[in-house]
């Protein structure tokens, strides 16, 4: 009856299946109830009214039921939740990594990829972390939601049942681009993903140290490297060209150097390049040591 | 409207109330000498609980008001506690 | 029982005191008056937050771009929420039909502070002025939405300390009137009216001032952190430098959630008023539903935690604050309960006023009973975040708050004005603004299931039917919600003039003339009966 | 005749004055809580740094504050019992007091924030966020925290001054001295939040 993309699946849509059905029964009853009465009793019909006497005995009826049915449904939903807390030992680990406005997952073997791709009907353990903001990790049709806190390790884990795509999105306001913050979920056979992680690239390690800098900040995930237009501007071929901005209203040019740079690092919003929105960027005033200021712009300079 | 309801409190009982609550005052300075460890902050707001209930009991006069303002004055800090209390069952668990 | 006095009536329309025409309204100490300021103000509001509703509705009719920018989006329902949550909802209710009604049913004279009263309308002026001006300053509306959520407010580069700090300042408006509410119910009522004999709308404000009272402060502290944060990096919700974000949405919930039932326990307390009256019926379970009243605020102040199902919580505190939730449902179902009795061999007038509270019974018990969705563990990890909780909370919120709120002001606009609206436009207009409402957020309840996360710009092209449907419904509402405001504009001015019991109400209100005289009783009235007494 | 004006001045109730000032004592008390409540938090998270913190601060000057506190509290109770005895010259004395005792109190806080300035250890200060993670979020719950208190304290010195001049030019009298009494209710919860505040920022090890 229900779908098998995850282990879940199965938990939660019967919550939602008895707790749903027990909305549609109420609803349902009282607009009877109601259009009953007002067509029975109406002025019309009845000029007039019948004063009853409070009946202890009623009344308490409808204390007790509900309560009691309410008890039974937080079990239900208790019963249905409880395993998603409980991941298994032997569960693979892969680290899923969100910032502003992207998502990463990382492998153990410290293998890299932008798709989560995973082996069917084994269990797997994400531990969610963010590199900036609030991102929430919310699949769908997994029924899988857990929040990636920037500075906490959650987690969440499942077993994924059924081959195919599908679609990871952010479900915690992050920003600007937070509707656009997806990832695809690839679940293929096992000798598959064997194939696929060893052909996976390795983590950032051997890169440039200018360019981990970037990297652990988050700067990349809005300005590239490669010339193309993203949030923010282009880091290639920054260094030493001439900028067009816009300083509180008014237009001018600047050479991009090393103080215009540490300006927008520290001050983003004060110099607008053209065409880019401002109050997007956050200030990195006081989460950036000067040092590392100075080991970016090294890095930049490098960028033609 | 019943005005100008409230009691007098004699000049002498007041001192008292201070003389206690100078006395607690010196005690909880002398405990933090001893290391109680983790009883330290028990017996510190114990001693805080008891200068405050001195406060609210003499110097706001609430021994002499109605039964109904010293219920709600209760119920604040009972909300209270069950809100700290509440809020520790998410961070004495993780 | 006052028309007979020779003392020569005038209405508190027409008499002025020592300051004459546009003066006598911004320094008057009538709580009559202050209510109607209120209510011009939170009309224009409403209407305000309502044209930036529809503007993200024809936003999404497609996928893509199709009259803004994404950051413009974001600006546009952080707004949309301050607006409508701190400035039209939580006051709402309580502080138009509280400040007029609240003293005249429980036969005062005024509120226990009048200067209060009006200290806190222009605190409250203040706020609004502060929120709306984030607008137009340099660094842009704020984009957190309305909930702030730290670290991304304490980070973005819009304007949010302006925005914190009006929702402070409209924090304090909130308190003060609160306290006044609570004072005046202990020491102004009549007479010979006990606790038990006050009409059920003024248990509901009392229940309503404490948990004003008593949660605001909490956001007052947690919004000023906020601002401490943006500008001395105190560091308390910063992760970087050792805080927890998390403690935020504690904090933040700490009041928001009993806020909710600041919104709606006036609302659940109009109901009260116009089954009664409109069934010619004493009320069923009167202290039942009393009781209930003061049960939803107690326990809503220990259930904030739903809200953070996915923050990562400790397993012990979901199971604790998901079944304090499912728990909180009981007292609003008695009540639901207790309406339905009231109708039974009732007899029934169909007049605009019961239509809303008929149509506020339906919306109420969706969004009750999806409520129950979102609190139950297993199913929330699906629908929390997504467009499910925007339906939800608007079916509540829109749906119960508002409907109510139409509701009042059909029933009361009469002894406010003294003049009657056309009943037949009325009843129109319900009818579009029941069906349009429910165009509008239904579908989002699926939309929401299959998986489309809230706040968000953009969506894939296989959820562009709901969202179609959806922005036709926002564009019925707003059409019916205009004959609305029309028909009781002209309505106020031109009706018929109304007599002193349109409904044959038995509460206090219906005794003296539509509309009152400047102190309400011009004889001090005795209470020996029932608010309900029926005959 | 005016309306608005006797409207309100045919009603007195002292009651509801008070009432509604105790009201609003419990607005304070849960925005301090709001703020006891990160702290304790914090203190669980960071036991370690907190007790380091704590060090830092002198106790002598906290324990000179405590009595200071504690006594004004006494001299504005007791000018209290001495405007229902109608004893305004006494009454307008022990006002006085109590205003120097603030005035003491906050002397001594801004010697004490200003040593701490002098190590640069203020909110926003370029060497806090080299700080251990605890010892930082100490200080910044210790300059808040106070920071708070000492603008209530403020706030209080306001308010007994008012209630001062109205003594002194009749307004406040033996039949009529709710003012007074709120205001004292006031200064009383500044000296509650005190004596938590105290152990908790100084002393706890």
């Amino acid at each position: 009856m229900f779908s098998n993309a995850s282990n879940f699946v199965h938990g939660s849509d019967m919550s939602t299946f008895i707790i749903g059905g027990f909305a549609v029964f109420i609803l349902v009853s009282f607009t009877i109830i109601m259009i009953l009465f007002v067509v029975k009793f109406n002025r019309k019909r009845n000029p007039k009214a019948t004063q009853v006497k409070d009946n202890v005995m009623l009344e308490a009826t409808w204390i007790t039921l509900p309560t009691l049915l309410v008890i039974f449904m937080f079990y239900i939903g208790w019963e249905g939740f409880l395993p998603m807390r409980q991941d298994p030992k032997d569960a693979m680990h892969v680290k899923a990594i969100g910032r502003m406005w992207k998502w990463s997952f990382e492998y153990p073997g410290n293998k890299t990829s932008d798709t989560l791709v995973l082996p069917i009907d084994k269990s797997v353990r994400v531990d969610l972390l963010s590199k900036d903001v609030i991102h929430g990790f919310f699949v769908p049709a997994f029924r899988i939601k857990e929040d990636c806190v920037p500075g906490k390790n959650n987690y969440c884990w499942f077993i994924p049942g059924e081959l195919g795509d599908f679609d990871l999105i952010c479900s915690a306001y992050c920003g600007v681009s937070h509707s656009y913050m997806t990832a695809v979920i690839r679940i293929v056979p096992q000798d598959e993903f064997d194939k696929w992680l060893t052909a996976q690239k390795f983590k950032t390690a051997g890169k440039n140290l200018g360019y981990q800098v970037l990297d652990k900040n988050g700067c990349v995930a809005c300005h590239s490297l490669d010339g193309s237009k993203s949030v923010g501007p282009t880091f290639l071929g920054l260094y030493g060209s001439n900028v067009e901005i816009t300083t509180n209203g008014t237009d001018h040019k600047v050479i991009a150097d090393n103080s215009y740079i540490t300006t927008s690092i520290l001050e983003p919003n004060k110099d607008i390049v053209k065409g880019f929105s401002p109050n997007i960027m956050q200030s990195y005033k006081g989460m950036i040591t000067d040092k590392d200021i100075q080991t970016v712009v090294e890095y930049l300079k490098t960028l033609k | 409207m019943a005005n100008n309801t409230t009691h007098t409190t004699e000049y002498k009982v007041l001192a008292r109330v201070l003389l206690v609550l100078m006395f607690f005052t010196f005690l909880t300075i002398s405990v933090t000498t001893y290391h109680l460890a983790a009883f330290s902050v028990t017996v510190a707001l114990l001693i805080a609980s008891v200068k405050g209930f001195f406060v609210l009991t003499y110097f706001m006069h609430l021994k002499y008001e109605s039964t109904l303002l010293r219920i709600l004055v209760a119920m604040i800090f009972v909300l209270y506690a069950v809100i700290i209390l509440i809020t520790f069952i998410d961070y004495a668990f993780r | 029982m006052t028309e007979t006095k020779k003392i020569e009536y005038v209405s508190y329309l027409d008499r002025q005191g020592e300051y004459k025409g546009i003066f006598s309204w911004i320094f008057t100490l009538d709580h009559k008056r202050i209510g109607l300021m209120y209510l011009y103000a939170i009309m224009v509001l409403f209407f305000v937050g309502a044209i930036m509703g529809l503007l993200m509705r024809v936003e999404l009719i497609a996928p893509g771009e199709t009259i803004m920018k994404a950051q413009t989006y974001n600006g546009l329902f952080t707004v949309h929420g301050i607006i409508m949550i701190f400035m039209v909802v939580i006051p709402g209710l309580s502080v138009i039909f509280g400040n007029f009604f609240l003293p005249i049913l429980i036969g005062a004279k005024d509120v226990a502070f009048p200067k209060l009263n009006r200290l806190s309308f222009w605190i409250y002026i203040t706020g609004c002025i502060l929120a709306i001006s984030t607008q137009f300053l340099k660094k842009g509306p704020p984009d957190t939405g309305w909930s702030f959520y730290a670290p991304y407010s304490t980070t973005t580069g819009t304007n949010v300390i302006m925005a914190t700090f009006a929702a402070f300042v409209l924090g304090f408006s909130s308190i003060l009137t609160g306290l006044n509410f609570i004072v005046t119910i202990h020491q102004m009522r009549a007479p010979g009216m006990k606790f038990f004999n006050m009409p059920l709308f003024s248990w509901a404000i009392y229940a309503t001032a404490w948990t004003q009272l008593l949660a605001t402060p909490i956001i007052g502290i947690t919004l000023l952190m906020l601002i401490a944060e943006r500008l001395f990096g105190i560091g308390f919700f910063n992760p970087a430098l050792g805080g927890d974000p998390v403690l935020f949405q504690h904090l933040f919930w700490i009041y928001s959630h009993p806020a909710v039932y600041i919104m709606i326990l006036p609302a659940l307390g109009v109901i009260s008023e116009i089954i009664p009256t409109f069934c010619q019926k004493k009320i069923y379970g009167y202290k039942a539903i009393a009781f209930s009243s003061i049960a939803i605020a107690g326990v809503g102040f220990l259930v904030w935690g739903h809200h953070m199902f996915t923050s990562g919580m400790s397993d012990q505190a979901r199971w604790f604050f998901s079944l304090l939730t499912f728990l909180v449902a009981v007292p609003s179902a008695i009540k639901v309960f207790n309406w339905l009795a009231t109708m039974y061999k009732g007899s029934i007038d169909l007049k605009p006023p019961f239509l809303y509270a008929l149509a506020f019974i339906f919306l109420f018990t969706i969004g009750g009973t999806t409520g129950l969705l979102l609190g139950s563990v297993a199913t929330n990890v699906q629908v929390h975040d997504t467009a499910f909780v925007v339906a939800h909370f608007h079916y509540i919120i829109f749906g119960g708050m508002g409907f109510a709120f139409f509701g009042a002001i059909h029933y009361w606009l009469p002894k406010m004005y003294g003049r009657m609206y056309n009943m037949k436009r009325a009843t129109i207009a319900w009818g579009i603004n029941f069906v349009g409402f429910n165009l509008l957020y239904f579908p989002q309840f699926i939309l929401g299931f299959e998986g489309v996360p809230r706040r968000y710009y953009d969506y894939l092209p296989q959820f562009q039917t709901g969202q179609v449907i959806s922005t036709i419904g926002g564009f019925i509402l707003i059409a019916g919600l205009i004959l609305m405001v029309i028909n009781l504009v002209q309505g106020a001015r031109h009706g018929e003039i109304a007599p002193a019991n349109p409904w044959q109400g038995s509460t206090l209100e219906w005794q003296i003339p539509s509309p009152p005289s400047l102190e309400n009783f011009d004889e001090a009235p005795v209470i020996k009966k029932n608010p309900y007494d029926y005959k | 005749m005016s309306e608005n004006v006797k409207h309100i001045e045919v009603h007195r109730d002292d009651e509801a004055a008070k009432l509604g000032m105790w009201l609003f004592i419990f607005t304070e008390l849960l925005l301090f809580g709001g703020l006891f409540l990160v702290y304790s938090v914090f203190r669980a998270k960071y036991p370690a740094n907190f007790h380091e913190g704590s060090l830092e601060l002198s106790v002598t000057i906290g324990a000179i504050n405590t009595i200071a506190l504690l006594f004004s509290s006494m001299t504005i109770a007791m000018a209290l019992t001495a405007m229902q005895k109608n004893n305004k010259k006494l009454a307008m004395q022990l006002i006085a007091i109590t205003l120097l005792m603030a005035t003491v109190f906050l002397f001594n806080k801004y010697i004490e924030w200003s040593a701490k300035f002098e190590h640069g250890l203020y909110p926003g200060s370029p060497l806090m966020p080299h700080l251990d993670r605890g010892h930082l979020l100490y200080f910044s719950l210790y300059f808040f925290m106070t920071g708070l208190h000492a603008l209530h304290i403020i706030v209080g010195m306001v308010l007994l001054s008012v209630c001062f001049f109205r003594v002194r030019n009749g307004g406040i009298h033996s039949k009529k001295y709710v003012q007074l009494e709120n205001g004292a209710l006031y200064w009383h919860l500044v000296d509650l939040i005190w004596i938590f505040l105290f152990p908790l920022l100084y002393l706890i090890t």
